[in-house]
């Protein structure tokens, strides 16, 4: 019991922290959001129209009363579950905002996460069973180089390579002239879009899980139970598949778990850079805008997301690995 | 036994060498021109202490030997094939079905996340045509020829204790009835009692099924037990070789005497051990002659010339110099030291007398009625585990008391207790300071540091108990600086002092020296310099000779048993081992899932047992004589 | 073999839960576009860039008083249409105005115009969005009700083809503001519980284009045929998609696939114009003007004599090349956008010579001349001995700002004077500007056409920044003669009667320096004339592209 | 994500204690610095290390040019002259990569360094204090500073800032950064303080802090160096990741702040590619070398890696 109200109290109080950080953090920072959204649609470099600012902060509801009043106002909002309106996209709420992006950046996220996860394990472990052979080298060097290439830049030469040297693919948006729905038009289209990006975040991604899964792998690979199943006489394939890489993958799987929850944050600047319409491309706007309302769900999301995540990761790992599940009782 | 004729052997080894060549440091041949038979159905025990290249040669066996390890020369055939260098593919229609393994440590050799049976079903099915139901048949078949329960079929291998694992990994080595099954200290880190059972089992089920078995292990008693035929590796090479009772009976190299002389009676009235000073040689560095010949009060001249051959004598076969000539002559004019079964080296001998004053000093330590209890909460459950129920005894300065048990018996708590690391849930324990009584679970912050002044401890691993990045000199310093204050000369003096109490001398070539520098046995005794340091009324010593090599436990022993006298601390001794509880203490407490279950002076204990777990202690012990 | 079973697997489950789920974000928006063949003389179709620089999904809002309408420009209209170049004036729903004194202002209201719902636009509608912006201040743009640059309004009425606004008092300076409002229909707003939070999916408004489709993205409007003047709109349909950062934009312009785009593109010159001279085109009209604004209440900017020294001392010609590509010119010291308002121009100053050389000698000896000396280190000190020194604010990612920024400082330290540049985040240095902390930023001066709000707002000593607001006398410039005038100034009610007083505001800026005009600040067009002809040039200046698309728009024509 | 749970072994853990079983028992272990040299990857890292760390140095001898003198005709091709051309300020684009490793180069050794440090501190007192209210206030933090996400909150910092130098790129860095290596040592110690000679310690009357640093880090500092290595690295990429984002110091020189400006003022499209290829390769190869050292770095926790 005691256990878990630790664990409970833990959660909350985490949960707490980055619920005031998420509220301190912009309001620390200088710039009005009503200047900002004035000086927004009047150009970058322009002089304030006052009567425009006024008007602004007038629609906006500029935040009255002290930090203090708004902070209470702002959890009492959050138990609620409203999490206001949208600054940027006035007079959208929040909610409606973020469930129009959500599902873009779920869906390019996994997808990216899944790919780069199967193909991270896949070449980690045949890394490691094959160490130091000449594709060990090739792969562990080459996942290396391109996994230090700066995401923003990869998707620049992407862009200009095969977007508009050789227009093989869109290069903005997630869609362009269908209507969304169930209707092959669409998914073309949302297919062919998010290739880019797809592309620029998992030439970066497969790295950790390669190097990761070989390291974990060739561990396994010097334990007993390893030497026994070879002693065994069982086929190479059953001993790297059954006995390294199934104990091996349990670390990554967990990491997993944790990445997703903590990538949603990671796609900011693929996202602008291909005007890809998910929660990176928003949180990217609401910081530039200070779109407080927005933003503070977003990092919320986030954080919530990483703090479920490592729930996950915990509940997985009882799941995968059957030591875990006594010690846990 | 004469020497095994060629063909009817299982196992022909010759002049097998391994090697490791890291290419970052230098290469040593870890195995040397090793040759030996193995019979069908022959038990053949392979001895020696750690080091000395057992388990190289257990791996060159198996062809499981990984780079930078690699066979450099000779031959292993198996079964009338050259599997020396046979690819992997070939060698798997070979093993487990023919040769299979237990390993040492082998709590690790099962895949912590597959269940068990499965475990099972591959290797069987790999090499078999029994498929479905017959394959689970065959598993409960070999569960029952271990003694565990068919439930634990479908467990997950942590969910079964160490005992068990080991027995699951035995019938798993028989599961396809091989002509031979390699065990490689397949019990070591297991409790004694265990131990014993596992091993009376395993040999049962040799003769039983008349498969052929080499056992690796350190421990000579063990291995002399239950083995038809005895190796003796030292440094790489095979030094002896005899059939049990001969090897009992006589011993031919003088290593095997020493190993032999480490073991005593415990029920003697005045018992004697041996221990072979010094240290294995560093196979990375060439030696020139006999590798044993440092560490050998039999050596001659050419000892340290020429390196013995591996020689058949009487019923087998030794590489020995002084051996051969006591034997088959022609010692020419060269002295012979006298022949002899004893190792004539360094010895610690107890007597019956000794511990009858010890028992009239004066109490340093009160532990009264304690009891200590564990909770644990699971979910809504909580588990209150018994650790130590009423237990009440004395410590006396200058004496030593014994806490005997197995492992989970509750010794590790008392010691934590009387340290001051836990506090006991009831019952006191009570220290007689100079300065009056005081309770040990009252000390708090600089109390409980002073407290620690009075009260030291030696731990089971030295490899652990000292800071590997430390010199000795550092480590030493600490405590006089921290109880006594010392200071720049009178430090460093002192710290000289103190190497020198435990012989490690010249002190100036220790004081500079890390401590993987140095032996096991020699790392103890910092590590009992340390505790001496402050000068302490009371050394708790955890199993301090249990993680030593047989062949050096003694000299530890001698060196407690030096303390007690020379500087009147009273030694707490905690251990598994009635043997060494009988050489080093004078009473002894048996204890018993947290229970004391016999207690008395330890010659009465020992000879006498009231208790029957003492018994099965005793039992447990090796005892080849 | 299983892992590759397993994940095929989930990756169509993938596939199917994102196709699933964006049937919940489907909405509005059904037609299929089509490229169309065009009627004669007509264009087919234009491709702009979203208009705003955030659209999620299916939340569109036409609403032209949410901060982020889809678009702005083409379904809402103003009354009159004042250009930011010239300041000439287009009637548009209104035909005229009339000042009746400074506090009562008459506009006749365009007759003949229908909503797109085919309803009549009348005055009424008129008075209604004027009425609406009393009862939700948050429409207010103009300030028309508030005492933002003069007197509030008292009331708004609406007689026949006439809407009547009367005011508290003189509120010519509102002018701009109350032409501009865009004016919404009566019979659709008027249900409206509230029209800031109102989501305006089926807009109704009286411009020359009506929406067709919008799918989430893409923003297709369709001509109307009963615009008021739809002889003068050739464009058959306007697609605007896309928000594009300058590279995305450059290489959507070179490709062809947008016909115009008002942001920054990095040297337009080499990127577009060199690669297709025939149909790539760029159009920067001065919108306002950078200024090198010393905070006057701090050593050294509070001597004249050192702001008029350095004026001289800072090579704009320079800045121009390194900030903007040469494209814009060095500006006239006077803070008018030459030579478009040239006839504003006071007589004693010929236009050319308001644009103060760079003359580091000149500088130099007027340094020396007001006691600032050059030590023996090379750098120059205050009269009294004590060290000089400037210290820029420069906002972190405005590229132009800090080229110019490194300029004005390699300039200075030149003549000595210890100068350093600290690049802070845009938000930050709005808080410098709030808050008086700061020594010199770079700013903006605006160039529009209400010169009282614009240069006279820069230097009126009621127009300080306070905590909350950044009020446009950021160097707080304070003299109480300059107030009068600028009080004159926005009370005038036509161009002859401003004349004079702006003629004050420009000798303050000339002989005062209260700010250092740099180079022109760019209002930006790029375009491309392979669809349409007829933008703004430089031969043909006749509007800012970028702020007055609508007046652009009935200037289009297909290519000859 | 080379973190894996076996990265908390210390020197002298089972791993060694076998090895040293087969070596015979008395070979000196190696030093660190030995370990991670017998990699060949690491090695190669090392010299390239080495080679920027020299041209660091060295800038002023070898760059061609002021990297800030603006004075050259802007948009040249690389010539001879300017052997990389010339950018639209008109500077010198070698010169400025070259000067660039500077920046780079400060930020990844204090950004580590200062990062490091943190996560020693917190995670080993935390560690070593496990279960108490010190342990939990500080694993707290930890795991809020976990979660958090970094780029929002650097963002949020920097631009909170009012001046943006190298040292509050360094000291943001380091802020964000320290959460997860401090979680590792605190992992780490709590399988150390339980050894032996840690108790033994206390036997010797040492205190709380000297038991952690003098007894407990020294014997951490494989995990020290490798998370060393791993903060340096990613405070290199951090600090380009923030220019690219327009929130470095766009007064200093580095290979952010050049991509920042490439790529805001259309070099691409300028067809200078020099401009936005040179600083992003240079990146990536230091970058890559850092990382190839760390593949030596990774032999210390775990000795399967080694390459014998």
């Amino acid at each position: 019991m005691r256990y878990f109200l630790r664990k409970i109290g833990f959660f909350v109080g985490t949960l707490w922290a980055v619920v005031t950080l998420n509220f301190l953090i912009p309001r620390l920072q200088p710039g009005d959001p009503a200047e900002l959204m004035v000086r927004r649609l009047q150009g970058k470099d322009s002089q304030l129209d006052a009567a425009q600012v006024e008007a602004m902060r007038s629609m906006l509801g500029a935040p009255d009363g002290s930090l203090w009043t708004q902070y209470w106002a702002y959890l009492a909002d959050l138990l609620r579950g409203d999490f206001g309106v949208s600054y940027t996209y006035y007079p959208f709420s929040v909610a409606e905002v973020i469930g129009q992006a959500i599902w873009w950046t779920v869906g390019l996220v996994l997808v990216t996460q899944v790919i780069s996860f199967v193909v991270g394990i896949v070449l980690g472990a045949y890394a490691a069973w094959r160490r130091n052979s000449k594709l060990d080298t090739v792969i562990t060097l080459g996942s290396t180089f391109l996994g230090t290439l700066q995401p923003f830049w990869i998707a620049l030469v992407l862009l200009y390579v095969f977007g508009y040297t050789l227009g093989w693919f869109p290069t903005s948006g997630g869609y362009s002239a269908s209507i969304p729905g169930l209707n092959m038009f669409f998914v073309e289209e949302v297919l062919s879009h998010s290739t880019l990006p797809a592309v620029a975040l998992l030439i970066v991604t497969p790295i950790g899980w390669i190097l990761g899964m070989r390291n974990t792998m060739i561990m396994n690979l010097g334990e007993d139970y390893i030497r026994l199943a070879k002693a065994k006489g069982l086929p190479d394939r059953t001993v790297a598949l059954r006995y390294a890489a199934r104990n091996a993958l349990l670390p990554s799987v967990t990491g997993f778990a944790l990445a997703l929850g903590s990538v949603l944050g990671g796609t900011i600047l693929v996202e602008t850079v291909f005007d890809y319409p998910g929660l990176g491309r928003l949180m990217g706007e609401a910081v530039q805008n200070k779109d407080y309302p927005l933003l503070q769900t977003l990092m919320l999301l986030t954080t919530t997301g990483v703090l479920i995540a490592n729930l996950v990761a915990d509940l997985l790992y009882g799941v995968l690995d059957p030591r875990a599940r006594r010690a846990e009782g | 036994m004469a020497r095994p004729t060629e063909g009817t052997a299982l196992l022909e080894v010759r002049n097998l060498e391994v090697r490791y060549e890291p290419k970052a440091s230098r290469s040593m041949t870890a195995v040397q021109d090793v040759s030996f038979d193995i019979k069908p159905g022959e038990f053949v025990g392979l001895i020696g202490e750690s080091g000395s290249g057992k388990t190289t040669l257990a791996t060159a066996l198996l062809r499981l030997l990984e780079k930078p390890g690699r066979i450099s020369n000779g031959t292993i055939t198996f079964d009338g094939t050259d599997i020396t260098h046979l690819d992997q593919d070939e060698l798997r229609e070979i093993r487990w079905r023919d040769l299979s393994t237990v390993f040492q440590s082998s709590m690790n050799s099962l895949n912590p996340v597959v269940r068990i049976e499965p475990q099972f079903r591959d290797a069987i099915e790999q090499h078999s045509d029994l498929r479905g139901d017959d394959v689970s048949a065959r598993v409960r078949e070999l569960f029952d020829m271990v003694f565990i329960d068919h439930r634990f079929i479908t467990a997950f291998p942590h969910e079964l204790s160490g005992g068990m694992k080991q027995r699951v990994n035995l019938a798993l080595a028989l599961a396809l009835d091989p002509k031979l099954v390699l065990l490689d200290e397949p019990t070591t880190g297991l409790d004694v009692v265990v131990q014993h059972s596992i091993l009376q089992n395993v040999r049962k089920l040799q003769e039983e099924k008349g498969f052929a078995v080499l056992f690796i292990s350190h421990d000579i008693g063990t291995v002399l037990d239950l083995s038809d035929r005895i190796l003796v590796m030292y440094a790489g090479r095979i030094v002896e070789s005899q059939t049990a009772q001969e090897l009992l009976r006589e011993p031919l190299h003088p290593y095997t005497k020493g190993l032999l002389g480490s073991y005593g009676d415990p029920r003697a009235e005045t018992v004697r051990i041996t221990y072979i000073p010094g240290r294995p040689p560093d196979l990375s560095l060439v030696s020139e002659g006999c590798s044993f010949a440092p560490r050998c009060p039999e050596k001659i001249d050419r000892c340290l010339t020429d390196y013995p051959e591996l020689l058949p004598i009487e019923s087998g076969e030794v590489a020995c110099h002084v051996a051969a000539l006591h034997r088959l002559g022609g010692a020419d004019g060269v002295e012979l030291p006298e022949r002899t079964r004893r190792f004539v080296g360094p010895e610690f001998v107890k007597t019956a007398d000794e511990s009858a004053q010890a028992r009239e000093r004066d109490i340093v330590l009160t532990v009264d009625n304690v009891t200590k209890v564990f909770e644990k909460r699971r979910g809504l459950k909580v588990d209150r585990t018994v650790a130590v129920a009423d237990t009440s005894f004395v410590l006396r300065k200058g004496a030593v008391t014994a806490l005997v048990g197995q492992s989970g018996s509750g010794k590790s708590t008392l010691a934590r207790m009387i340290t001051g690391i836990d506090s006991p849930t009831e019952g006191r324990i009570v220290f007689h300071a100079p300065d009056g009584d005081q309770e040990v679970s009252s000390y708090r912050g600089r109390a409980l540091r002073n407290y620690r002044s009075h009260v030291q401890m030696v731990f089971q691993d030295p490899y652990s108990a000292l800071n590997p990045t430390k010199r000795l000199g550092q480590i030493l310093e600490r405590p006089l600086i921290n109880y006594q204050g010392l200071k720049g000369d009178a430090l460093r003096a002192h710290v000289e002092e103190l190497l020198g109490t435990v012989a490690l001398t010249p002190a100036d070539r220790f004081v500079n020296r890390y401590a993987y520098e140095l032996s096991g046995g020699q790392r103890q005794r910092v590590v009992i310099a340390r505790a001496l340091a402050v000068l302490p009324e009371v050394i708790v010593a955890d199993e301090p000779i249990s993680s030593l090599d047989v062949s050096i436990r003694a000299e530890i022993l001698e060196l407690l048993n030096d303390l007690v006298q020379d500087h009147d601390v009273g030694i707490l001794y905690i251990t598994h081992d009635l043997l060494s509880a009988r050489m080093l203490a004078d009473d002894v407490i048996v204890l018993n899932e947290g229970r004391v279950v016999e207690q008395g002076p330890a010659l009465q204990v020992i000879r006498d047992p009231q208790d029957d777990y003492t018994r099965t202690l005793l039992d447990a012990v090796p005892n080849p004589f | 073999m299983r892992i590759s079973r397993r994940m095929s697997h989930t990756t169509s489950l993938l596939v199917g839960g994102l196709a699933l789920s964006l049937v919940a974000t489907g909405c509005a928006g059904s037609a299929q576009d089509q490229e169309g063949e065009a009627a004669d003389g007509m264009i087919a179709q234009l491709t702009f860039p979203a208009e705003v620089d955030a659209t999620v999904g299916g939340l569109g809002n036409y609403n032209p008083y949410s901060p982020t309408p889809l678009t702005a420009v083409w379904l809402y209209e103003p009354l009159i249409v004042r250009n930011n170049l010239t300041c000439e004036e287009t009637p548009w729903l209104a035909t005229g105005a009339t000042w009746d004194g400074g506090d009562k202002l008459t506009l006749d209201i365009r007759e003949g115009v229908t909503w797109s719902d085919g309803e009549d636009f009348t005055a009424e509608d008129v008075a209604f969005t004027m009425n609406l912006q009393k009862d939700f201040p948050g429409m207010d743009k103009a300030g028309l009700w508030n005492d933002t640059f003069g007197a509030p309004a008292k009331s708004v009425t609406a007689d026949g083809n006439q809407v009547v606004i009367e005011f508290e008092g003189n509120a010519a300076a509102k002018y701009d503001g109350i032409i501009s409002t865009k004016i919404l229909p009566e019979h659709v707003y008027s249900q409206v519980e509230d029209p800031t939070t109102y989501v305006d999916k089926e807009p109704v408004g009286t411009g020359p284009f009506e929406v067709a489709s919008y799918n989430g993205r893409r923003l297709t409007l369709a001509r109307r045929d009963d615009y008021w003047q739809a002889e003068k709109i050739k464009v058959e349909k306007i697609v605007q998609e896309g928000i594009f950062d300058s590279s995305q934009a450059a290489l959507k312009l070179e490709n062809g696939e947008i016909d115009a785009y008002y942001g920054d593109i990095p040297n337009p010159e080499k990127t577009l114009v060199e690669k297709d001279p025939k149909n790539n085109h760029y159009f920067y009209s001065p919108a306002g003007t950078t200024v090198l604004t010393g905070n006057l209440t701090q050593e050294p900017w509070n001597d004249p004599k050192f702001r008029e020294a350095i004026s001289y001392g800072m090579d704009k010609e320079s800045m121009s090349d390194k900030g903007i590509y040469g494209i814009m010119a060095p500006a006239s010291q006077t803070g008018l956008k030459l030579p478009a308002m040239e006839d504003l121009l006071p007589e004693q100053y010929a236009g050319a010579d308001t644009v103060l050389p760079y003359d580091p000698d000149k500088a130099a000896e007027m340094l020396d001349a007001a006691g600032y000396e050059e030590g023996a280190d090379g750098k120059r000190t205050m009269p009294d001995g004590s060290p000089l020194s400037v210290d820029f604010s420069v906002q972190a990612g405005f590229i132009d700002y800090e080229a110019i920024a490194e300029v004005i400082a390699d300039n200075l330290n030149d003549l000595g004077v210890d100068t350093k540049v600290t690049a802070s985040a845009p938000e930050s240095v709005d808080e410098q500007k709030k808050t008086g902390d700061f020594n010199a930023v770079l700013e903006y001066l605006h160039g529009g056409c209400e010169l009282a709000r614009n240069l006279g707002s820069k230097l009126n000593s009621k127009q300080f920044p306070t905590e909350q607001d950044i009020f446009p006398n950021v160097g707080r410039y304070s003299d109480p003669a300059t107030d009068e005038a600028i009080q004159g100034l926005s009370g005038a009610t036509d161009r002859e009667e401003q004349k004079p007083y702006l003629g004050e505001l420009v000798d303050v800026m000339m002989t005062e320096f209260p700010v250092t005009a740099l180079i022109y600040a760019p209002s930006r067009t790029i375009y491309r004339t392979e669809n349409a002809e007829g933008w703004p040039t430089e031969d043909n200046a006749y509007a800012s592209g970028a702020d007055d698309r609508l007046l652009v728009m009935t200037n289009l024509t297909p290519p000859s | 994500m080379t973190t894996t749970p076996n990265d908390f072994m210390a020197e002298g853990d089972p791993g060694q204690a076998q090895s040293l079983e087969q070596v015979g028992g008395s070979t000196t272990p190696d030093r660190w610095w030995q370990v991670v040299w017998s990699s060949k990857k690491a090695r190669v890292g090392l010299v390239v290390l080495a080679l920027y760390v020299l041209m660091a140095v060295f800038a002023p001898l070898i760059a061609p040019h002021d990297p800030l003198d603006g004075g050259f005709t802007p948009l040249l091709q690389p010539s001879g002259e300017h052997w990389l051309g010339t950018n639209t300020n008109g500077r010198d684009i070698a010169s400025q990569l070259i000067y660039g490793s500077r920046v780079s180069l400060l930020v990844g050794l204090f950004g580590g360094a200062l990062a490091t440090a943190i996560a020693l501190v917190v995670g080993m007192v935390s560690g070593y204090t496990e279960g108490t209210i010190v342990d939990d206030v500080l694993s707290f933090v930890t795991n809020v500073a976990l979660v958090i996400p970094a780029l929002p909150l650097i963002i949020t910092l920097v631009a909170y800032s009012d001046t943006r130098g190298v040292w509050l790129i360094v000291g943001i860095i380091a802020l964000t950064s320290w959460a997860g290596a401090a979680r590792s040592k605190r992992a780490q110690i709590i399988t150390l303080r339980n050894r032996d000679f840690v108790t033994s310690a206390k036997f010797s009357g040492e205190g709380s802090a000297r038991i952690i640093f003098s007894e407990i880090m020294p014997n951490m500092s494989s995990l020290v160096v490798a998370g060393f290595v791993g903060a340096a690295t990613g405070a290199v990429g951090a600090e380009a990741g923030l220019a690219v984002l327009g929130l470095g110091d766009t007064r200093s020189v580095s290979w952010g702040t050049m991509l920042y400006q490439a790529d805001a003022q259309g070099a691409i499209q300028q067809g200078l590619l020099t401009w936005i290829f040179a600083p992003g390769l240079a990146l990536a190869i230091l970058i890559t070398a850092m990382s190839l050292i760390n593949f030596g770095v990774d032999l210390l926790s775990n000795p399967h890696l080694r390459e014998d």
